[in-house]
């Protein structure tokens, strides 16, 4: 996909500024330790997503899930 | 056939002292040895002899096809009517001494006498109808068998 | 001769007899009467099963208000005369019997007409009437040895109703069963002669009050042996079932139809008979293993009948196996003895008689529009004969075990039963047959309703001309079908009945 | 009997007009159904038990009404008007009853209040939504259908063994919380979760989902995707919740149906293995047990039944329009069929979690519950699968569907156009219930079992969700290369059933079938013949037989002799040849059976 130059830019602008919101927002119920690093959740989201991707490649390409349309038939 | 000249004279013969004794036997189930099964095989016998002297062609010219399917049904339906009117008559099933009807109610010579006769007149309506099936069976079996034969 | 109100009540004292004396005259007014015209003799048996059914019908409700009735032949009293008896337990039977046979009847119109011989018609009713009156004989009777005799006339008859089907290996099948049955009916009249050696009387009551003294004598153990190993054959339990599934394929639709109905439904019912009227609870129970024999035999039916009809191409053969299967229920509660369990082998009596007979009729009227009996062959039947179709989805449905339907209750029965007993290892038994069948029907369902057209059914006949069955035909398949589903919902009235029957049996 | 009316009855007791009407009648009146049975949910009294009947002594409930029950009711009903408006262009009666008849028994399970009830409707929800998938008239729609019937016939008798052990016990048939140390212990306990596990496609006993759900009508897949799984999650709710073991499965559930989701080319398969990843959300809820988790599964319950038909609505526009369902053959068709697009997306967005879109509200609560009880792994993979979401559907699918330049789709796209409007019409009501669940989420909270005051739109809820969703469309835009579609179906554990079910009808007819002939060969033919054989003349059988021994150990000088002795003995042996006859072998067995009888009752 070909993004423009001013949609990419303003997507990190965006992005940036959710950051810095996420930064000044009151935690709520802070549990866990992680509950009040800033930008935790994109971090996460970013790693997270790549793993889920290389997971399931590995599921389908390694593990043979992947098959043939006519498998069954 | 007509070779068997002895055969079909001797038949004819004791073919009608068969047949009587086998009522005979019939008439005095009730009393002593014999009956309706024994009267209806020997009658039976007498004209599986016939059909033996005188071929297939002639017995069933005598005793046809219908006649004996009729009889089949008349023998049981005598014996299963008369059961049937001891009920109609107020007794249990084969409750011959009620057939008697009024005339067995109350005491009495008169009475007994009745009841007596209804007995022996149920029995005797049994047995006929037995005589009648067991004789019928028995030929109608010797004539399929013997069909059969002919057809192979 | 005067016919005042005392011989309406005292015939109506003497219905136990006259539901078997009015089947027996009409069989050998059969073959008379229908010299007539063809069509007199299935006049004259619909009539005779519909009085024998209100008949039972009436002696049923007389059970239910005054218990027992016996009845003796011709006033000779138990043990010289032979007696009838009704109770909750044949009572409820006989009323089972009576309706299926008098449905079937009415069903069988038209598929008499095209699967026999003309010739052979007034003949055919004489031995289907005779049938019934058998197999209700045996329902009815109190006297073992005039239970042996009616077994025979059923089979005699039966022999001749097999042997009038259309195909040439019909006559084989009525053969091999000729041969077995007549082993069957041997066992079962030795059983019967060596109980006549050790006590001396015929009367089943009679006999059960004199057994428990001599339980351990060889003779009546080995009377006890003769009479299983005859039933079981009679019944067809478990690989003694070789005569069955050639019966039921071979056989004339209508023959199929009732056989699969009642025959063998009624040596179920003789087996009960005698395993908890003629002998006790205790001995069965207690004294010889019987009943776990039973159960190991009867779950061994239900898994291979299911098992071997999921093999099967032929939906005649199918639905036969199917029976083996389920005779096998019917024994199982029999075996587990508990009245739950009891409760759901007389209810499945009834159930299976429902659901068995309507298949055979659904098969019956394809047969009659289409000769088809393969299920490959079925294929698009569902449009073409939609309301036969509905109801063997119906039948097969229930047979599987479908909420709110007969089969469902007897499955509940059994396996509340089988669990109240302790044995819950036989739930699995059930359930994997209930599977099973499912997989089986299946099989048809799909190919009725979800396959393109067969090549055989689209050679048959002009689209324009209609392609259901018969009026006569379908309105009584559907009929049982409702049933089917009226039974499921409103159980209570046979679950009642057959309650007070198993506990009747059990002695409590 | 009070005065209500079964919203469930309504709609199974309507179907029976249907085939009676024509034209417009009829579809004012398929759509009047719905709205009726709606009404009757409006006017049921919570806290009541209503129409309970008698069976065989046994206490049917057909109207359990409390908070729950009339949420997943309301639910239920307004799914079931829209997906009646989806499918108004069908000249199908059978289909739109089956629909009918599928949505009312779902809700006759939702208002039981006894298992044989319970147990009743579920059958019938199994047969009739079973119909549904007939009707996709797919290449495959008829073995999935067949497979999928089965499965649930299978998963029918695990819950009615469990529901006889239960009932074996107590004597009752009430549906309330299981345990398993209560009647029928653990045995029931299990077997029913195992019953209500299979409906809601829990692996490894979920692959009937996603096998058949893609094969299912068009129409009737928006009705698939509604009833079966959520009202499993109803009865889970109902009878297990708190169930630790359900924290565990929701969770292998959710991760489950995102892997899979991201390898998939068919976009209704796709679709179906979100299915199974959402109502892993729930499971996982019903597992933690808590009055906020529960409300959050049910939350999360009415959210998932709009957006995710929302999107099987849009998918089989898609489908409806072009005739092809995998994404190697779609892609670019935005231009021709906007609308769908817009009404698509605002599925998609539901279904990620958007901020003012439903879905956004309901997750939330359940990753919320998870939280509040300090369950960690719970929190962080719940959160995990919430990025997989965006992932797939946000992303991949609606870039792969719409979006995405494709050479190979002129087929395609030169079908693609709008749906009808009756479609269309549909999809918008839905869009417009996620939409205003994630606006107002007191709309939302007003259908929960429990009252709640929750508030979603916390500061750092909204900056956490969107730093999420921006870090996954930025990962997401950096692999895209790698994420194009193939030609190529996933295997799932229906492998099972699908190799080996094929293999059991190959293992039944043959092997088995030889094997059976084999012993039926020898136990009835060749042991009674042999025996029949022996009999003929016990003693010359003997003589043979000994001679025939003799023979085998005997040197070489009396071989001879004995070879013409074997000879003449045999020659004289009486007998032809045994022609087989079922009777010798039944007569033999009934010798056996005699035998055994006899010695078993005397030793």
């Amino acid at each position: 996909m070909k993004l423009s130059r001013k949609v990419k830019t303003i997507f990190f602008i965006i992005l940036g500024l959710i950051v810095i919101a996420d930064y000044f927002a009151p935690r709520g119920y802070p549990i866990f330790p992680w509950d009040t690093i800033p930008a935790f959740w994109g971090a996460f989201a970013f790693v997270g997503c790549l793993l889920l991707i290389g997971i399931s490649k590995f599921l389908g390409y390694k593990l043979k899930v992947m098959k043939k349309e006519d498998f069954y038939d | 056939m007509s070779e068997h000249i002895v055969i079909k004279r001797v038949s004819n013969f004791i073919i009608p002292f068969i047949q009587l004794f086998s009522l005979y036997v019939i008439a005095h189930g009730d009393i002593s040895p014999g009956g309706g099964f024994q009267g209806g095989v020997i009658f039976g016998a007498s004209i599986i002899l016939y059909v033996i002297a005188f071929g297939m062609k002639d017995g069933r010219t005598r005793i046809s096809e219908i006649l004996t399917d009729f009889m089949n049904s008349i023998g049981v339906l005598l014996f299963a009517g008369i059961g049937l009117a001891c009920v109609i008559m107020g007794g249990a099933y084969l409750e011959y001494t009620k057939l008697a009807g009024s005339a067995g109610e109350g005491h009495g010579s008169h009475a007994e006498h009745a009841l007596h006769l209804a007995g022996h007149l149920g029995i005797y309506g049994i047995e006929i109808g037995i005589g009648i099936v067991v004789a019928s069976v028995m030929i109608t079996i010797f004539f399929e068998t013997a069909n059969t034969q002919d057809d192979d | 001769m005067s016919f005042g109100p005392t011989t309406f009540i005292s015939a109506a004292g003497s219905t136990p007899v006259l539901v078997i004396v009015i089947p027996l005259l009409a069989a050998m007014l059969a073959p008379i009467v229908s010299r007539i015209h063809r069509s007199v003799g299935w006049y004259l048996a619909t009539t005779a099963t519909f009085i024998a059914f209100l008949l039972s019908l009436s002696l049923l409700y007389t059970v239910i208000d005054g218990g027992t009735v016996s009845y003796r032949m011709g006033s000779w009293a138990p043990p010289m005369g032979i007696e009838y008896v009704v109770s909750y337990f044949n009572g409820f039977v006989l009323a089972v019997i009576a309706f299926i046979s008098f449905i079937i009847t009415l069903y069988g119109k038209k598929s008499v007409e095209q699967e026999i011989p003309e010739q052979k018609i007034p003949f055919f009713y004489s031995a289907y009437l005779l049938f019934i009156a058998g197999i209700m004989g045996i329902v009815i009777t109190g006297d073992i040895f005039n239970l042996y005799v009616f077994v025979e006339i059923t089979a005699l008859s039966g022999y001749a109703l097999i042997a009038m089907g259309k195909d040439r290996k019909a006559l084989m099948a009525s053969y091999n069963y000729l041969i077995l049955g007549t082993i069957g009916a041997t066992f079962l009249v030795l059983g019967i002669g060596y109980l006549y050696i050790a006590t001396g009387t015929l009367n089943m009551n009679d006999l059960m009050q004199r057994l428990p003294e001599i339980y351990d004598s060889t003779t009546v153990i080995t009377a006890f042996a003769f009479i299983m190993v005859g039933l079981c054959l009679k019944l067809a339990l478990f690989p003694l079932h070789i005569w069955l599934p050639n019966v039921y394929t071979y056989s004339p639709s209508i023959v199929s139809a009732l056989m699969a109905a009642t025959s063998t439904k009624v040596m179920a019912f003789v087996l009960l008979r005698i395993m908890f009227t003629v002998f006790t609870p205790e001995f069965v129970l207690e004294v010889v293993p019987v009943t776990k024999i039973l159960i190991v035999m009867s779950c061994v039916a239900i898994i291979m009948g299911s098992l071997i009809a999921l093999g099967q191409t032929n939906i005649k053969r199918m639905l036969a196996y199917s029976s083996i299967g389920q005779i096998g229920y019917i024994t199982l509660g029999a075996a587990i003895a508990t009245e739950t369990a009891m409760t759901g082998s007389l209810i499945h009596i009834l159930n299976h008689a429902l659901m068995k007979g309507m298949l055979f009729m659904v098969v019956g009227a394809v047969v009659y529009k289409t000769g088809i009996v393969n299920i490959k062959d079925m294929e698009g039947l569902g449009k073409r004969m939609p309301w036969t179709m509905a109801a063997f989805t119906i039948g097969a449905m229930s047979m599987i075990g479908f909420p709110f339907t007969v089969g469902f209750i007897s499955k509940w029965y059994l396996a509340t039963g089988a669990i109240g007993a302790g044995m819950w290892y036989l739930v699995p038994v059930l359930l994997v047959s209930s599977i099973m069948t499912a997989f089986y029907f299946w099989r048809v369902v799909e190919s009725v309703y979800f396959k393109g057209r067969s090549a055989r059914i689209d050679t048959l006949k002009s689209p324009h001309h209609s392609d259901e069955a018969p009026f006569g035909m379908v309105v009584t398949t559907l009929f049982l079908a409702g049933l089917c589903i009226y039974f499921g919902l409103w159980a209570s009235g046979p679950v009642e009945v057959a309650k007070n029957a198993a506990a009747f049996l059990l002695g409590s | 009997m009070t005065e209500w009316a079964h919203p469930g009855v309504i709609m199974l007791v309507g179907t029976i007009l249907i085939p009676f009407l024509k034209g417009g009648v009829k579809k004012s009146y398929m759509l009047l159904i719905p709205l009726v049975a709606l009404a009757a949910t409006y006017y049921s009294t919570p806290g009541t038990t209503v129409w309970v009947y008698d069976y065989m002594g046994l206490k049917l409930v057909f109207g359990r009404i409390d908070a729950l029950s009339i949420g997943f009711s309301y639910a239920f009903c307004i799914m079931t008007f829209i997906g009646g408006v989806y499918s108004l262009h069908l000249d199908d009666d059978r289909q739109h009853i089956a629909g009918l008849l599928y949505a009312g028994s779902s809700l006759g399970a939702v208002f039981a209040g006894d298992l044989l009830t319970l147990f009743l409707f579920w059958e019938i929800m199994a047969f009739s939504s079973a119909y549904l998938i007939f009707a996709g008239k797919f290449k495959n729609s008829t073995k999935a259908g067949t497979r999928y019937l089965l499965v649930h016939i299978a998963g029918g008798l695990f819950l009615l063994a469990g529901i006889l052990m239960y009932y074996a016990e107590s004597h009752s048939l009430a549906f309330n919380g299981f345990t398993p140390d209560g009647p029928g212990g653990a045995t029931a306990f299990y077997l029913i979760l195992i019953g209500f596990l299979l409906n809601a496609a829990v692996p490894p006993l979920s692959a009937w989902l996603s096998d058949a759900y893609p094969e299912g009508s068009i129409t009737g897949s928006v009705f698939l995707a509604t009833f079966t799984t959520k009202t499993a999650i109803y009865v889970l709710i109902r009878g297990f919740s708190g169930a630790e073991i359900l924290i565990v499965l929701g969770i292998i559930m959710t991760l489950y149906g995102i892997l899979y989701t991201i390898i998939e080319n068919d976009c209704r398969r796709l679709l179906s293995y979100h299915i199974i990843s959402q109502v892993g959300y729930m499971v996982a809820a019903v597992g933690i047990g808590t009055e906020f988790a529960i409300n959050g599964s049910a939350a999360h319950a009415f959210t998932n039944i709009f957006f995710k038909g929302l999107l099987f609505m849009g998918a089989g526009a898609v489908i409806y329009v072009t005739g092809t369902r995998k994404l190697t053959e779609l892609g670019g068709i935005y231009k021709k069929m906007p609308k769908t697009v817009v009404l698509f997306m605002v599925g998609a967005f539901a279904i990620s979690g958007f901020p003012l879109f439903s879905g956004f509200v309901s997750k939330a609560m359940i990753i919320g519950a998870a939280h509040y009880e300090h369950m960690a792994w719970t929190t962080m993979l719940l959160s995990l699968t919430a990025v997989g979401t965006f992932l797939s559907v946000g992303l991949k699918l609606a870039y792969h569907l719409f979006f995405r330049p494709n050479e190979h789709n002129e087929l395609a796209m030169h079908k693609a156009k709008e749906p009808p409007t009756n479609m269309l019409v549909a999809m918008a009501m839905a869009a417009v219930i996620c939409i205003l669940f994630g606006v107002y989420p007191k709309a939302l909270f007003s259908m929960l079992p429990f009252p709640t005051d929750y508030n979603p739109y916390t500061m750092d809820h909204v900056t956490a969700s969107l730093l999420m969703l921006g870090f996954t469309a930025l990962a997401f835009y950096i692999v895209l290369g790698k994420l194009n579609p193939h030609k190529t179906l996933s295997i799932d554990t229906d492998w099972f059933y699908r190799k080996t079910g094929g293999m059991f009808i190959y293992f039944i007819n043959s092997p088995l079938l030889k094997i059976g002939d084999l012993i039926a060969g020898v136990v009835f033919t060749a042991v009674p013949n042999g025996l029949i054989y022996f009999m003929r003349n016990p003693l010359g059988a003997f003589k043979i037989g000994a001679d025939t021994f003799s023979l085998a150990i005997s040197g070489s000088d009396r071989r001879v002799k004995l070879r013409s002795r074997i000879k003449r003995e045999k020659a004289i042996y009486p007998g032809d040849n045994i022609k087989h006859w079922p009777i010798g072998s039944t007569v033999v067995w009934v010798a056996v059976f005699l035998l055994a009888c006899l010695l078993i009752y005397f030793v």
